[in-house]
């Protein structure tokens, strides 16, 4: 078990922490935007800086204090950080026990075919599966992966994606996966911790995480984009009614009549109900503001009268008369949609 | 008008270029070869040929290994302390080699404590081969200092992270990552030093106007003989810089 | 193990800071500060403190006139010619300062074709303000070229492109945007190159033992009064490199 | 007109072109990994490089041989490229004719804000919507856009996103954005190029490049995960029946029985049938092998037999039971989904 606890650094204009998490046998993805401290949460368990204070520990013994070389925790680096000067194999020889797990290793990670080229020769995802092989040669405690993804072309990407995906769930190490991406960290982790200016924001299983966002800043950045604020205007068993400028919503949450609300919606779960439907479900009016077609969705905004809403539509399931912009249509918003953030 | 701005400025460049080239062609070709290599056998020349080299190669060791410790430190450390190292490093660089062999004539020359120490035991530090390489190093360690320095930033902080968080010491790291990494640079710089020292004429006529280096050779027989007598050394040390510079592309 | 290696190394870098550290002291503090002064006003030094700053400010000058064209050629070609250049660029940079010297009397000296026409005219090459600049300009504007050569080259070159394609020439382009960021690179190679040239020595003393510089006094008054003559020059070039460096970080 | 024609550059291990392409009004869209020749496309047109042979024209006029301030083609710079040592203000000015451009031009892309600040004082998308201000402010013929939206967090992204959707429907010029990403190439362009390698594969709108890809490479670059090989073994009225491996599936396309095709089926094309449904439709049956939740939808590898099909379903669509790997289920794949790229 790694366990971060009341872990503080702070640098000219930014303060990291306090921050507090802990990662058992499985995934936990930080996800965080550039500048949130995502490399410095990194480098404070890697070793390469010191805490102002708070306690880093690995399996009980503590890392604080410990030069890099004694902590027994794998980093796989940004671009891989591959020693240019020797090959696939010599990089991951450089940190194995023996010639057998290096092949064994080569063989999990598809990296037979290139053993024998410089990193130059290799392609970025290449790099990164030897690198990979490299970290789990030295058998470490724990293994940590700085956006291994980010530079890689998209079919690549989702294949190491899917590699990494599996090879995860063999380990039985804890794993801290940083990245800026809510796809990679909602799919690799089996734990999502949010990272905004330096703390923590939310940590929960990523179904929660995306659904029940408990900031606004947590909501908008896991996908969440319609972040609006509400009058509760009724109460009821099942939930509660709210108003947004002119319009009605109702919602699963309950909340107190009278007071004002954040809540969120995300534009997947905001369907496009088509013309020729009989109204059984309360739906909203509006003129579509602005479509986009993202190949296998629609990505609409609809100005219900003041309040702008942003769908997310499948093709297949609307008309395509309705998604051109000045186009009067309905949208329905299931109330277990409309999560409700805080209250006021 | 922007055709003109262009000529003007590719005159400039081609005018100081002539200047590098031109008297370096002309040192070449000013006396027949032949006269040249017969004159490289009197033994004056020999001798101050042996000496340079001696000494250079001694400075160079040292400059080298007294400098590349403080050029990695220097290259992995940051903030003032290591500024103002830094700028020590730098200033025998930007001192004139004739005030470089006066302030170490204020420590080593024959009436300082440590000058007269030495004598005594039977190493003079002034008039002595121990005197050129004293200066020598004095004049060529920081290019190696420097040019090593900048070698080492120039490989990735990352790759020692990474070599290190696989277990690996500082010292494995160094050894098998870094140096590997930053060595065609290293190289530059022990090469540049190498040169510098061998050519090293100002701190080296202050300290040990005797035994004669290759410059100061040159500077006697141009005083004593005139220019002719100079022109084998100076052709050997010409050949010195245009290999200096095929080592360090 | 490992902490003896550290400490090896540790004590290594500070031996060789000692040995750059000590000697600078040991100028200032070898002679009572009045005394330093008092000499700083006779003439012979005031003669030589002005002409080392006429000189190095006019070498310093056409250094950048003609070296600044040419260092942006450099930092903005590449390929086979441009890397020639850039060696022949550096050629007198490894060349010791004597053998500069010497190249430059075979084209200039009072016997050559060039050097007895100036004389003719009634501007000598050697013996002369002239024979000083030349020595300088030769040796330091190497420093000027390449420092600022490597100063554009820390300029991205699609901001050029982003000017250019907003459609402004080649000289807008270098005066409003490459210029003004590289200064500070250009500016320090100007230094250096101003440095380089008032502690010139090698060069200058073969093709102009007169007019004396501040090294040349230097020389002159160790040879024929002995050490303590030459201190307040000393201190000056001092004062001089410090101030080189303050501008140059 | 923006037009390339015949467009060649070589390079020591590297053949770009002939390319040919054209832009009228709207905006092209030219997709491709990395080092499939886009920044040199880009480079070719804004006059960074000169071409080995062929044509660049802009309405009309040949820009081929002309220096880059006489071409009158504003380009957008990956990082922005903005003037370090000038101001936001200062750098959009450097371009304008006037200071009512600039103010204009900041109106428009909402820097106001911003305008006295260094560009190192800038976030990633205030600096982006700058360096556009300071293209437009000198009035290009045309616009060149080289992936301002790569090193954006999301939220920001998709919000620059939508902007330059509207920018650029407001502009009559024409446009080239380069991107290595599928979803900024789709909403953003009227039409699509896919590059690969110095050529164009394919060149049509984003639709029909997505949905009817003409190679192998485009089919997997634009999303088409499942590209297989089968058997045509029976031709019908509408369309053929194909066979892979032990699976059959139905195509629209008309191809003749014996022919061995290459055919490609979108993830989000394969539905899962739920567990009660009526067969109704022809489905396959397949095992769960792996199921990665990406938030707003499961992305999941089935195997039936020896085909491994990908599926990209919505939560609330599917029974939460099916999504476990080792499930047997059942996965119906429309014949129009079928999409066959070439016969043999």
């Amino acid at each position: 078990m790694l366990e971060l606890t009341a872990l503080t650094k702070s640098y000219p204009g930014f303060e990291f922490g306090p921050v507090d998490l802990s990662v058992e046998r499985g995934v936990l993805s930080v996800l965080g935007p550039s500048g949130s401290g995502k490399s410095t949460l990194l480098s404070l368990v890697a070793g390469i800086v010191s805490p102002d204070g708070g306690e880093v520990t690995l399996d009980g013994r503590s890392l604080v204090g410990r030069p890099l070389e004694a902590r027994r925790v794998g980093v796989v680096f940004q671009e891989g950080a591959l020693f240019p000067h020797m090959t696939a194999r010599e990089n991951v020889e450089y940190a194995a026990t023996g010639r057998d797990r290096v092949d064994e290793l080569a063989g999990m990670l598809e990296i037979e075919g290139v053993l024998d080229r410089r990193p130059a020769a290799l392609s970025g995802g290449e790099r990164q599966r030897v690198a990979l092989a490299r970290t789990l040669a030295a058998d470490p405690d724990t293994l940590l992966l700085d956006e291994p993804l980010s530079s890689l072309d998209t079919p690549i990407r989702r294949r190491l994606r899917d590699q990494l995906h599996d090879l995860f769930a063999s380990l039985d190490i804890p794993v801290v996966y940083v990245t800026h991406d809510q796809r990679a960290a909602t799919v690799l982790g089996d734990r999502l911790a949010v990272l905004h200016a330096g703390q923590v924001e939310q940590v929960d299983t990523p179904d929660a995480v995306l659904n029940r966002p408990e900031s606004a800043f947590v909501a908008r950045f896991t996908g969440s984009e319609n972040v609006f604020e509400a009058g509760v205007v009724e109460a009821r068993g099942d939930g509660a009614v709210l108003r947004v400028g002119d319009v009605t919503l109702q919602t699963t949450a309950r909340v107190a009549v009278g007071t004002t609300v954040t809540a969120c919606v995300r534009p997947a779960r905001v369907r496009l109900v088509t013309r020729d439907a009989a109204p059984t479900v309360p739906t909203l009016t509006g003129r579509v503001r602005r479509t986009l077609n993202e190949g296998d969705e629609y990505r609409m905004t609809v100005a219900c009268g003041d309040w702008e809403v942003t769908a997310q539509v499948r093709p297949e399931a609307v008309d395509r008369r309705d998604v051109r912009p000045g186009t009067t249509v309905r949208l329905a918003v299931p109330a277990d949609a409309v999560h409700v953030i805080a209250t006021r | 008008e922007r055709l003109d701005w262009l000529s003007v400025a590719f005159l400039l460049g081609a005018v100081l270029l002539c200047y590098y080239l031109v008297p370096l062609v002309s040192l070449v070709v000013a006396q027949p070869p032949g006269a040249v290599l017969d004159r490289l056998t009197t033994p004056d020349v020999t001798a101050a040929v042996r000496t340079s080299v001696l000494t250079a190669a001694v400075s160079t060791a040292l400059a080298t290994v007294f400098g590349l410790p403080l050029a990695y430190w220097l290259a992995r450390t940051e903030g003032r302390r290591s500024a103002l190292v830094t700028a020590l490093v730098v200033l025998p660089l930007v001192l004139p080699p004739i005030v470089s062999g006066m302030v170490l004539l204020t420590v080593v020359g024959p009436n300082t404590l440590l000058g007269s120490a030495a004598t005594a035991v039977g190493v003079p530090l002034t008039r002595s081969v121990v005197g050129v390489v004293l200066a020598q190093t004095f004049v060529a360690s920081p290019f190696v200092v420097v040019t090593a320095k900048a070698a080492v930033e120039s490989v990735d902080r990352s790759l020692e992270y990474a070599s290190r968080s696989l277990g690996k010491s500082r010292w494995t790291t160094f050894r098998r990552v870094t140096l590997p990494i930053a060595w065609p640079g290293i190289l530059a710089g022990v090469t540049l030093g190498f040169a510098r020292a061998i050519g090293e004429f100002g701190a080296t006529i202050m300290l040990a106007y005797y035994p004669r280096t290759m410059p100061v050779q040159i500077w006697v027989s141009f005083t004593t003989r005139g220019l002719d007598e100079a022109f084998p050394i100076a052709v050997v040390l010409l050949g010195v810089a245009v290999a200096t510079l095929v080592v360090i592309n």
